[in-house]
Parts: C-alpha cells; structure tokens; sequence
C-alpha cells in the first residue's frame, strides 16, 4: 500500500463493502467504521428525500488536512477512509462511510470520531432535505463552523 | 479595473440564482471587503452574514487577506455534509 | 422489528455484510461498527493461527446484560448487533463485529466503545495464539477482570 | 457426600487435562472454598488464583455464596475476546 488514505467525493452510490475490505491491515487489531444517513424524520418535518451539494476539489483537500492531523496524533492509528457522497440520494442510503483501521481499539475510537467531527465542521459540503410538505430546507448549522476561520463575526459589524 | 467572481454554494447560491457572483473594483480589496459586499447586496441572509467562511484556492482564511483578483474565491455558508 | 439487537457466538466467519444490512434503520442517522481482528504479531512473536475458547451459553448472557444497560442509558440507542466467532481461525478475519445504531452520533460513540470495553472485560471467551515458533499461548490479562464479581484476590489468602 | 462438578476453560482446562474438575464433600462448599480447592490442587497456576472468577448457573458471583452441588458452575479465568 503505498498511501495510508483514500478521499473520495462522489456522484456514485457508496460500495460500502469494497471500503470494509480495504479497511483489513494484518497489523491492525481494529476495524472502526461510521456510516451516516439521512434520517426520515428531522425536526418533526418526515424527509423524503435529499440532496447534498459539494465544493468537492476544496472538500477533498479538506479532508486530506483533516486526515494528516489525525495520523500525527498516534502512531497506532494505520488506515482511513473517507468518501463522501453528493446529489440527489433516497433517504436510508450513506452519505458518508468512514474507515479507521488501526492497531489497538483507544487510538482508532478517538480518530473515527474526530474525522467525523471535523467533517462535519470544515468540508463544504451542503446538505438540502426535501420533505413530504413539498417544502425543501438548505442545513445551516449556526455554530461550530467559524472556529478559527475569517467570517464577519470576528469584525465589528455596527 | 479587476473583476473578483466568487463562487456560491447552497443557499448562497439558491438566493443570488447563480453558482457564481462577482464585484468590480477599482482598488485592492480585502476577504472582509468581499464579503461585506456580498452580504450588503443580498442583505435578507441575515442569518448567515456573520458565519460565513471565505476561501481562497480552496483554502479557508484564518485572517483577512488582500485578493489579486486572479484567485479562486468562495463563499463557504455554514456546512452540514456528513 | 421485534427485538432491536441480535447476538450470536458462532463457529462460523461472521457475515460482515448481512450485519451492515441489517445495523441500518431509517430512524438512525449513525450506524457505527467494530471489528476485532488478530494481528499477525504480539510482543514481537509473529502469530501464525488462533484459536477463541467460548463458554458459549453465558457468554451470550454476558453480552445481554451489557447491551441491555447500554440501551438504558441513552434513548437514542436503537439497535445493537454483536456476534464473536470462536474456534481456529486464521490471522486477519474478524473474532468479532460489533454494530451499533443511533439517531445521532455522539451516543453511537459511546454505546459501541462501551459494548468493546466490557465484553474484553466480562464475556468469558478466551484467546490462544499460535506462534511462528511452534509454541501457544493463552491470553489472560492480568487485570480489569475481577472488578466488581468475586475472585480470591477479595480475600486474604495467606 | 455431594460433587461439585466445576466447567474449566482455557488454561485451567488445558493444566487440568480435562475440561471439568469436581471436588468431592460432606459439608456444604461456599464459592470461595471451590476456588481455594481448585488453586491448591493446581498450585503451579499462580499468576491465576487471585483472578478467576466463578461463575453459578451462567452468572457471575458477586459475593461468596454456599452451593447446592446442583449448580452449574465455572471457573473464569480472565477474558480475552474481542
């Protein structure tokens, strides 16, 4: 294997098996896996189906820092994967699977975990849910996004 | 005369009905400049003028920076993939 | 649904597949899984086979009470699956996989670090690793074993 | 007389040679004399006695308790799964 990581951000629907395969590493004692999906029902609105929209060359470079970080907090941790899937998608379907492979299980819980984290803070991508009213909402969360980054709330707006 | 294009994203995009703004500007302008700007032109997304990001070739900024005009510039709304 | 979880300790490999299809569940937004497989090494002896010992009817009472409290803690905890293969098998395929699907993801987290943490704590399956060398060993940790349940170290045995 | 017939896993069945061991008694045993016993027998097996568990009718004790000699009951090593 010559690189540790696989990004990908794709149109295609997500081969959850082929990632579980490649996840495997003789050296690794653990597998760790999260699989996202959009839920039917968000905030009492039943969703019928979504959308996500992504700026996929910035999201993957993203990911990619993300992922660099991650491996330089522990040795242990082997192999990640992280494909992100946009479009039009049914709900139920994963619209992300990531894979953490890595030597004993502490050090691979806490890289799932902040991988997932991270993502769902930084990479621009957008989720849209459509829902049975025939109404359709951009996701927006109000914090948690401009931690560090420049936005106009670190200025003075009067 | 420089022509600094953006481009939009989600409901950035949906609202300005476009995938991509631009401002002319005479002078140099700075990340905060721009999307000053923006958000001055559609000031209905209220909501979002204090939380979006500006990048830079596809990079985020961590502080104010002044723009050439010949980057790839983006608006970045709050994200919610996962 | 009748029961939202499923154990099994089993000779068989495990159908990582058939688990994954069965963790989703369109009221969930997180499916996490585990998977626990032998490295090729420990302490520096190159494993060449193992071998799990099952005491098979309480382990899988075991793995009840344990999923039984992880529901209990948090609402958003839908389903569990855990199934531990015993018997010889070799290097590299899964001893055991472990699911755990939730609403969100932070008790996802929990629930499936909890469900690892204690089934090495208090499931009475046993490992025994084959060496390069010809000799075997079985693995008995030396401690985070008699927490809370009697064993002679609670007395004064001089 | 009553026999305590005890199920052995792992390195305690592999010492034993067998996969249980029973003990043999007049009196009423508790819990915590079937452990002492067993240890004394195979008094090699140190690094173990301390930390073996034993198990009634699929159940860990919690405390020492008496047997009937109808139990079921296991010696547990520590665990390894996972």
């Amino acid at each position: 294997m010559n690189k540790n990581y696989f990004i990908d951000i794709t149109r295609a629907s997500i081969d959850i098996e082929e990632l579980n395969k490649s996840a495997e590493d003789p050296e690794c004692g653990a597998v760790l896996s999260f699989s996202g999906t959009v839920r039917n029902h968000n905030f009492g609105h039943k969703v019928t189906k979504l959308s996500y929209e992504a700026y996929a060359p910035m999201a993957k470079k993203e990911i990619e820092k993300i992922i660099v970080e991650i491996f330089a907090m522990d040795p242990g941790i082997k192999k990640i994967q992280a494909v992100h899937r946009f479009g039009e998608m049914p709900v139920g379907e994963s619209s992300i699977y990531l894979t953490v492979s890595s030597k004993h299980r502490p050090e691979g819980f806490l890289a799932l975990r902040t991988l997932i984290d991270r993502i769902k803070q930084d990479v621009p991508i957008w989720k849209k849910e459509f829902y049975e009213d025939g109404e359709s909402e951009w996701l927006h969360p109000d914090e948690g996004c401009c931690h560090k980054h420049l936005c106009l709330k670190s200025y003075d707006m009067s | 005369m420089k022509e600094y294009k953006v481009k939009l994203f989600a409901q950035l995009k949906d609202r300005a009905g476009q995938s991509s703004w631009s401002l002319k500007s005479e002078q140099v302008l700075r990340t905060s400049e721009l999307l000053e700007s923006f958000f001055a032109e559609f000031n209905d997304l209220e909501k979002l003028k204090a939380i979006t990001r500006i990048a830079v070739n596809e990079e985020f900024c961590f502080e104010d920076k002044e723009l050439t005009g010949d980057e790839e510039i983006a608006l970045i709304p709050p994200v919610s993939g996962g």
